[in-house]
Formats: C-alpha cells, structure tokens, sequence
C-alpha cells in the first residue's frame, strides 16, 4: 500500500551539470519498494508546480542492520520540478508518495540483461542489487549521449554486472545506440540460452529493444514513461496501447497496469 | 457535530464527493482510503459502450492547474455494472455515476439501465465535457439541450438526477434554471474550462486533442463566482467544485451555495486529501460553534463591514 | 530581426503593450522603463467624467492570478489629455487609449474628443469590464451591443479601434467577427474573468465589490485557446493576452494567432520585464531563424507528431 | 529610482516565533532608502504565491568604511509570503525592488514623537537613526499584545530615544493602547513646543493618533499599509481617500503619493 512521507533530504549528490542522485529519508516506502517501482514527487509548497513527478526508485538506503531507511532517486534536470530536485538542500522537505507500480519479473530464466537508455538508467541499480543476491548472471547494456553521462559503472561493476557500454559521440565504448550491441549479444547467443533483458529509456529505445528481443524470441519487459497526473489511475492520463485479449490495442494506465510491461505486449506506435 | 448533507433523497455523511474523472472507478483507490468515509465517489464518466479516448498527450500542467483531454476513455456502463459495482458495494461507497450521451437517447437510455442497479446513489449527467466532439457539451451549452436532456432522463429515474453545468457559458444560472425547471434535484458546477497551451519550441500544441479542460487551484475563484450566482437562482442543491485543494476551499464553496463539493485535481496531488479535508472542515466548525454544517450552506455576509483594531 | 507588427494604421516596433489599467497613464513607470522602447502603452480605462472606483479592498491574490475590482477610477478624458498626454509625447510613447462608456454615445463622444489629440494611437474600446455595473460589459456581452459600439466609434474616427472583448461568454469568436463586420481594425482579448474570493473566517468577499476580475498566469491556457477560436473567424489581428509572464508566453499568443499582446498582471510582480521579454523574442528568432516576427502569427502546427528517439 | 535585485539573504534572525529580522545584500536599494520607504518582495520562483508584498525598510546594512551593503526588514508572519520569509535560509535570492514611495519628512521642528503599533515599528529605526544623527530629541510610543512582542528597545536606548511602552496583556509597560500616554504626553507639553509625530501600525491606531495629534494642533506624519499590487503606481489597489482641494475625499494611490501623509489629509473611514 503506497504512503505518503515529507521526507527530509538526507543527501544531495550531482553527478554532473545535469544529474544528481537525492536521498530521501522515506522508510515506510523504502521497505516496501521493489524493483521497477516508482515513487510520485511534489517539491515546494503551493500550487505552482501543481502536479507531483515520477521517479523510479534507484536505491534502497539500509541502516547498518539492514533495515530500510531510505531510498534514492536519480535525477535529470529537464524541467521546473526536475531542476528543484537538483537544487534541493539536506533537510528540505520533499513529499514523497509510494511505492507505485508494477515491479520488475525477479525471477528471471538464469540471465539478466538489463538494456538502460541515459536516466533510464535508474530501475537497474534496485534490480542488479536484487538479481545480484540471487546469484543471476547479469549485463548492462548501457547508452548515454556521452562519457560523462554514464554513471555508477563501479556500483555495477562490483556487483558483477557485466557492462557494454555505447555513447553517441562514441566518447566511451561503441558509437551508437545500444540497441546495436544488444542485436549481436542476442545474434551470439544460443537460441535456447535462458536470459530475460529488462529495458528502461526512451520509447523509441524500448519499441526497438523490443523487436530485438522478440526477434530473437525471447521475452522482454520495458519500463515505459508516460506522463502522469496521479501514479495511482486516478487521471488516464498515463495510458499506453497494449494488445488485448481480442487482439486489439487497448490503452491501458501505465501506472498501475505498469510501468512494467512484457515488451510484446505494447502496440509499439 | 453534524457533517451530513442532502441531495434529493440522498443522504451524504460529509460533502465531500470525489470528482467524476479524478478518481478512475473508485475502486483504485479502495486499498489507500476509506471509500466509505467519503460523501461519495463520482465515477468516471461512462457511455454505453467502451470507449478508448484520445491519443496521449493528454494532461499538461499550467499554472497552478492542468490541462486534460483524456475523452472519457471507459469501460462502458455494463462492464462497469458488472466489474466495479461489486466492489463498490462492498466497500460501502456512496455512488455517484457520471453519464455522457451522444444522443438524448443514450443518456435515458443510460439512466434507465442504472436505475436498477443496486448501489447507485445518483446520476451525474455529464452534459459538459469539453473534450469530445459528439453530445455531451452540444446539450451543455444549449438551454433547451440542457432541459430536454434532464427533463428526458426525469422521466426514467427516480434516483436523484444532477445535470453538471459547464462554465463555458455566459450564463451559467440560466442553465441552473434550465435544470431545476426540467426537474433536476440538483446541479454541480464546473466542469472544466476549455483551454489550450502550445510548446513554443515545436510550435505544436501540447494536447494531442489541440484543446483539452482547466482544471485546479487556478479556475477556483470564477467556479466560487459560479456557484454564488446559480445559489441566486436556483432552489435546488448546488454540487460545488473547482481547484478544492483544502478545508477552506471547501468551506469557501458552502459559503458561495454549494451543499456538497467535489474535488478532482488535489486528489491527483495528494490521494490521502480526505482525511485532512474533514479534519480542517472539523476544526473550522468547532472553532466557529457550527453545529451542523448545513449552517453554513450560503452563509455568505456580503453586508458592510466592522472596524476595529488591535495592536498587532 | 525584424520584431514590428502592424495594427490597422499603427505600426509598433515590437508586438509588447503594456495592458491597461496595469501600467496606470504610463507616466507613472516613465523613470524606471524607457517608453518608446514598448510596442505600445495601453493606459488605464478612461471615461469621459473622472471616477472614484470602489472602496478598498480592491484585489486579492488568487493561486497564479489575482482579482481585482479597482471600479475604473481615473481621471477622466480631459485631464488626461491635459495632464498626462504632454509627457506620454515627450517619452515618445506609442499609446492605446482605452475607453469606456456607460452609453453607447459616451464611447462615440470620447472617440470623437480623442481623435483630434495628437499622439494617441490608437483606441482600445473596453466593452469587457467586469467591475462596474453601467455599461461597459454590457455591450460586450451581447453581439449587437458589440457591433453598435464599434460601428459607432467607427463613424467618427480614422484611429486604429481595437474593441477589448470579454471572456465571459460562450462563443468569444462570435464576438471578434461582429466587430470585424463593424468596422474594427484588431480586436483584443482577454479582459478578466469574472470571478470571487472569500474570507470563510468572516464569511465575507475578499473584495468590496463581492465579484472581480480574474487575471494572471491562472488564465492563460484559456486566454490561448480564446485567441485561437478568434484567429480562425476573423482576419483583422488580434491582440492576445491574459497571464503572459514571459517570453514563451508572448510566443504562445503569438502562435495561436494574436499580431501582438498585452502584458498586465507580470509587470507588478517585474516592472522591468520588457527588456526580458524582448530578449527572449529575440533569442527565440536567433534560435529558430525567424526573420520576422509575423511569420509567427498563427504559426501552430496542428499536424501529426514526429517520433524519434536518443539516449537521452 | 527603484532597482530590483535578487539579494541573496545575509541573516535571518527570530525574534520570536512570528517576528524575524531579514538581512538581505541590496547595495543598490541600500544606497538610495530614506526613512520611511519601502521595498516590494518576492519570495520563490513559480506563480504561487504570485505578487510581492511590500516591507518598510528597517535598518541599512554598512560596511567598516560606512558604504551601504543591505538593508534588514522586520518581518511579521501573517500569511503565506511572510512565512516563507520567516524561514529563508541564508543565501537563499529574495527579489527585492525599491526602493518606493514617500519618505517621511527628516527634517521635525525640534522634536519627533514616533508612535509604532506592532510590526508598525518597521520604518522607526532608519527614521531614529536619521534623526540622531541630525540631534532630534526622540519619544518612542511603542505599543504591542505583549512584553515578548517588543523589540528593538536597546537599539532606540542607545540611539537616545525615550521609551514609552504598553501592551494589550499589561505585561510590560502600561496596559492598553499607545494612545492613552500619546494623548498625556500632548496634554503636559505647552501648546508651543515643536513636536512632529510621526505613526505607522495598524489603521485604527493611525487614525487615532491623526485624531489625538489634530486636537492638540500637531502636525502628524502617518505611514499607512494598504494591499498593494504593484508598488509602482500601476494597479490602483493600494487607494486611501484624502482630502482634496475641493475638500472632497478623492482616492489616492499610498504606494505612490505615500505611504506617508499628512495625518490630517486622510479622510478616516
Ligand atoms: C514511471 C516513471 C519513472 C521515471 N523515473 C525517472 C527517474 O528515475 N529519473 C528521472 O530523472 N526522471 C524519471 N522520469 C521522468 C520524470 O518524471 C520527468 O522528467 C519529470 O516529470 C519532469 O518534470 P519537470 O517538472 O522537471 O518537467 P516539466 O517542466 O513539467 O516538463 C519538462 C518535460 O518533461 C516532460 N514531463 C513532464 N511531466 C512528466 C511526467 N509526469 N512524466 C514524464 N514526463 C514528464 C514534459 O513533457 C516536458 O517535455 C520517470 C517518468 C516515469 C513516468
Ligand atoms: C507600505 C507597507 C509597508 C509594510 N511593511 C511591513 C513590514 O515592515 N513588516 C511586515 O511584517 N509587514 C509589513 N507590511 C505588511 C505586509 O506587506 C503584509 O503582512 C504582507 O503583504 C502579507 O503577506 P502574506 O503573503 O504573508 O499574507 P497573505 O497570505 O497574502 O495574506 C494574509 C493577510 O495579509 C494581508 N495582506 C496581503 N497582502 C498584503 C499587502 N500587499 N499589503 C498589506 N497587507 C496584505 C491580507 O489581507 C491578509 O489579511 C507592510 C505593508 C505596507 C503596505
Ligand atoms: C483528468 C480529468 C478527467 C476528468 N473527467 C471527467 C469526467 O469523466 N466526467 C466529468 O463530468 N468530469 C470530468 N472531469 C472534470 C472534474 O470532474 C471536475 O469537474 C474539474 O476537474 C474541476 O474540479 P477540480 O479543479 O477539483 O479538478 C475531469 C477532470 C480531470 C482533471
Ligand atoms: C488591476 C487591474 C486593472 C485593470 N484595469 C483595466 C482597465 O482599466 N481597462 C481594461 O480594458 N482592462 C483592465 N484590466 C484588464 C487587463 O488589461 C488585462 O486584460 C487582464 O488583466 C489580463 O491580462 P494579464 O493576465 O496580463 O493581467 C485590468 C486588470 C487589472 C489586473
Ligand atoms: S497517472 Fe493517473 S491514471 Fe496513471
Ligand atoms: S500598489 Fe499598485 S498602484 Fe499602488
């Protein structure tokens, strides 16, 4: 069941100009979340920003036995709520709704790979610390604009993760989108090696993820972003296409139907 | 301390209802709050038939309020008899359905099916949505639309009907009027303002629908307006709404006129809202020694005032 | 970067005015913002008599936008002629006087006195104040109220007439066009929404006057989506306004259809926003290689959207 | 001519739980403010809240060599503005436009009575250190709810000003209202002695002061606080009926041809 905190800012750390990861002190939500889930965001007082924000839950804060304390999100500054987030001060208070959403599958087929386009970047680090402690086998196909975009590759890096790596100006690992390493992996791969590949980013990255993926018939969930009024279907604002049951698309809110879906289940548009 | 208020023959516990559109079915929201703690629920506005709404975009934030153009995407009223009522039932909610016809017949026809539903507290007829082409605000903006569509649903319910009013007018009283006359046991007002907002970098409108509704905080002040001028001119019960985002905004609603409001937008901003509504109107009425909060239904002063000072 | 536009006769060198009745006779601002560097100034709302306007208080903030309910207090036509004419000419000051009337011959009499004063540029006929009972809306509510005035004032002037029209009614397009079809060089939108705040610790109206008018940031999207119904009825340029605040507002207006656009409630919260605004029109035009600032005027592309994709 | 600056805050002082002092880096504004004037604020991006409020100048902030560097305002937690300036952080920007309106006359015939209700003490301290240093002889009337709402009295003790106190509670001071010693004071001084009184609180107590001032055939200064708009003389919110030369009341623009008058100019209501 979601709850709503006036967390305090435990932390506030940039990453460069545009990115910076906020610890909230959220407990309640912490120890519910799992990965894949969001929160809903509201900085500020009064009605101008009106409307809260979604954040992918990043990190899970524990206490030194363990218990939840906290989570993190990673921010892109894009816009008036995002570049509060960025300037926020340790101690402001930000309130917090969550957790909401459909979580990621964690019980994937022996191998995970997990396909992260610029902030989409942020379901992966709950999901590889979850995988991780499940012994699964893991990779992440990784693609920013550049090389001072692509962040927390030690996190993953000591938790395993496998990394491939793509940026556009081709500052670090392929030129390119990360599309194209993830079509030769699954080229390379034994048609009936188990792997189940995760997928967060822009749409057109996830529609093409997506075709990879079911090309090479394997099963695929996406994160979608719609935008979204409420994160609980309340508004139908965040509605995506999926096929139903007759074949049809249907618009389905993506904030209780998802943000997870079985990326064949989208009618990529 | 009496919170309860009327509607026809329906009793409310409190006059809080959540608005039709902002609260999916009502059920999404049975696991985060006490659906039976509500005056009541108004459901998303339901067709015959499924619909499945405009293309997304469809919300966009202005100041202090959103645009939407979702087009009553919905399940359509059977589905919804068959799907949702049960819960809603169990759960011990007080139904408002919020009805959309394209045609005068749908929405008789709309009422007569819903008249038999065990459950159904009352019928909202949306006569103003202003993101859909066929019906619905055609009957809103036209005087002898706005009868003949009550006065046609009249004839089929004995459930309380309220026309909701959109402020796309004029005259919005003349429609109260219009409503009363064709038998209505109540009206709520507004619905939403039509409205628009481009992205300047693409020269693109922001809505994929080119136009979509104002709801929030921002249109507050001329739907409190509205109900002022419609308490003038009508007998019947006012539902009031319109950028409700707390107890004072509720009680600026009672004072204006309205008996009950519903709140849409704060909802979306803050689902646990109910709590702090009734504890604020609460408060408010213990601090003022209202005993029952039909007191304060219109209690507008607009006499002259006092003068005094203190050392403050 | 070309950034005049052209209303009727009137050419002003860039699409800025600063509203009426918020830039008081533009002398007021004369030391703090160089005059002749405003598309135009539009002054405070004159009759022919002087007023006194409504007992304080006269606004109150509302979330993004305030109500105000002044009554129209001023001077009157003669003083102004008299007494803030001499250094609106001397600031070089391309100014909109606006009028207003309680009769239809009181508009006719002060276009008649207003002609033959050298330096005025133009008339902004308000026939859209909400605030006062006599007149003035009046006309703006009804369609041969609307054409009546504007034939009328037409008859005895060759000065650019710019009827200001009021959001409160169902169809603002109907509107534009009878004042196209009577004459009118450019009409301008929005004047205030009509609207009320109320104190629910005295149960009393925030204001004097009980009712205001809504303006501001919280009326915008539906001052935009006005101007754009506008834009699709008549040919004459249209002058857009309500909530601009900065540049990209401006540019909206601009899209939807308005020639140029008023600023009224952003300059008291900055009074030195025009040289903001001009920069970001200019940056804008740098940025998107707009040479001139009329190839924006209606420039919204209701088309289909693109899809592309990066890493972003 | 006013300026407008985004003054980053120096210090925030609490007085009490509703009364701070806010120190604000406004050289500028600084530079030009007299006795009496006035800035208007704006507190936080966004339209919510969406106008400025105006502030009396309370001190102006110097440096070692005595150039003006800022300047404080006595702030009163009334509303939503007032509370978010009761809770700026330093460095926080506040934009601060000023400064404003008509100053009250520096130039007393012998002797200035200064009479301040509440938060009404605000223009008093420029105003008392204006006039040492021209040697005035100073009575402060000071009135408030309570002994804990008095503030500031070592400042005027040490600037030479005699103090003259009551509260609503009788808890410092005489009980009641700053007019009873006012109207005493009047009553023991000969009708010849050079007395200008100047008065800012709440209007019911400047009214009674132009009232207490007239009968004993003073001059009187009064600061009036009507809503303003815009400060500027633009909106025409901020209107208080004087008497004109027609001896007709005719409303007047405070923000522009005040917020100082005449007490006997006002037509009180
Ligand atoms: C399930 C989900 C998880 C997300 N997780 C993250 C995350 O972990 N980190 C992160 O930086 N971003 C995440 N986003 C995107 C983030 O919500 C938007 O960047 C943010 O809402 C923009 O707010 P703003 O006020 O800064 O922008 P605005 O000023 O409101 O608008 C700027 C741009 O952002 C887009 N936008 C506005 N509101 C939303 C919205 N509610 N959802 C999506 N896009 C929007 C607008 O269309 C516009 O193009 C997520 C989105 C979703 C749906
Ligand atoms: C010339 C002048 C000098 C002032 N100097 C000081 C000062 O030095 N220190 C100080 O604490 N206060 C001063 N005030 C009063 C101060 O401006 C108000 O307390 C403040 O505007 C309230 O803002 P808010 O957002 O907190 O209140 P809101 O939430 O807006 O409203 C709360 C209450 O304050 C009143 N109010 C709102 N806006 C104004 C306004 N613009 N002017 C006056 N009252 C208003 C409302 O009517 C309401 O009753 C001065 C006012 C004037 C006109
Ligand atoms: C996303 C959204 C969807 C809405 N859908 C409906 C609807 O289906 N039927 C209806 O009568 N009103 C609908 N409305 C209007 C609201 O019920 C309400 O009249 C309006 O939003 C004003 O109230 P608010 O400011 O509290 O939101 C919708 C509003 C929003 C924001
Ligand atoms: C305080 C105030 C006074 C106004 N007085 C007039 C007036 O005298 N004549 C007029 O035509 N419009 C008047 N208006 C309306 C404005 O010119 C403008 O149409 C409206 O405020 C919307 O623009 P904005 O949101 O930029 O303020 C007034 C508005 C305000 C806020
Ligand atoms: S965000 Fe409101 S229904 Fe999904
Ligand atoms: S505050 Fe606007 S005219 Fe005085």
């Amino acid at each position: 069941m979601p709850i709503d905190v006036e967390a305090p800012v435990i932390d506030n750390r940039r990453l460069s100009g545009e990115y910076n990861v906020l610890a909230l002190a959220a407990p309640g939500i912490a120890a519910q979340a799992r990965p894949g889930q969001f929160v809903m965001v509201k900085v500020g007082h009064g009605h101008d920003p009106l409307l809260r924000r979604p954040f992918s839950v990043f990190e899970i804060l524990r206490d030194a036995s363990g218990t939840p304390t906290g989570l993190t999100i990673l921010n892109k500054q894009v816009g008036v709520s995002t570049s509060r987030l960025f300037d926020a001060a340790p101690g402001q208070r930000i309130s917090c709704l969550g957790p909401l959403g459909k979580p990621f599958t964690v019980d994937p087929p022996g191998e995970a790979w997990m396909v992260a386009g610029g902030v989409g970047l942020a379901p992966f680090a709950l999901l590889a610390e979850v995988l991780h402690a499940r012994g699964t086998a893991m990779t992440l196909f990784y693609g920013a604009r550049k090389a001072g975009e692509l962040f927390y590759l030690d996190f993953f890096a000591q938790l395993g993760v496998r990394l491939i790596l793509t940026t556009e100006d081709g500052s670090r690992g392929e030129r390119g989108r990360v599309t194209g390493p993830l079509e030769r992996e699954f080229a390379a791969r034994p048609a009936s090696a188990p792997v189940l590949t995760y997928a967060c980013g822009p749409e057109g990255m996830l529609a093409a993820v997506a075709r990879v993926a079911a090309r090479a018939d394997r099963p695929c969930e996406v994160s979608v972003e719609r935008v979204m009024g409420c994160g609980m279907g309340g508004c139908y604002s965040c509605v995506i296409p999926v096929r139903g049951d007759d074949g049809q698309p249907h618009n389905v809110r993506s904030c209780i139907a998802g943000p997870v879906f079985a990326g064949d289940a989208i009618v990529w548009e | 301390m009496d919170l309860s208020v009327q509607i026809g023959s329906l009793r409310l516990t409190n006059p809080l209802i959540a608005a039709s559109g902002c609260f999916g079915y009502g059920v999404e929201y049975a696991d985060s709050v006490d659906l039976s703690s509500l005056g009541g629920v108004a459901v998303k506005g339901l067709f015959l038939n499924p619909r499945e709404g405009h293309p997304p975009p469809r919300i966009v934030e202005t100041p202090a309020g959103m645009l939407n153009a979702i087009g009553l995407q919905g399940i359509g009223v059977h589905r919804f008899i068959r799907e949702k009522m049960p819960e809603l039932r169990a759960r011990r909610a007080t139904v408002v359905v919020n009805i959309c016809g394209s045609t005068l017949d749908e929405y008789v026809e709309l009422a007569r099916i819903l008249s038999d539903v065990e459950g159904v507290g009352a019928l909202e007829l949306n006569i103003s949505c202003p993101n859909i082409k066929e019906g619905g605000i055609t009957f809103g903006c036209s005087l002898t639309g706005t009868y003949d569509v009550v006065n046609g649903v009249r004839k089929v319910t004995r459930l309380p009907i309220i026309p909701k009013l959109t402020p796309n007018v004029t005259d919005v009283a003349s429609f109260a009027r219009a409503s009363e006359d064709a038998g209505a046991d109540a009206v709520s007002l507004v619905n939403t303002f039509l409205a628009m907002a481009i992205d300047v970098e693409t020269r693109r409108p922001k809505l994929s629908n080119i136009v979509g509704g104002l709801s929030g905080p921002a249109i507050r002040p001329i739907a409190v307006r509205m109900v002022y001028e419609c308490r003038q001119m009508v007998k019947i019960p006012i539902v009031g709404m319109g950028g409700i985002a707390d107890a004072r905004d509720v009680l600026e609603f009672m004072l204006a006129g309205a008996t009950a409001v519903q709140v849409g937008t704060a909802n979306f901003v803050d689902p646990f809202i109910w709590t702090k509504l009734l504890a604020g109107l609460e408060d408010y009425m213990a601090r003022h020694q209202v005993a029952r909060i039909t007191d304060l239904i219109g209690a507008l002063d607009t006499g002259a005032r006092e003068k005094e000072w203190t050392s403050s």
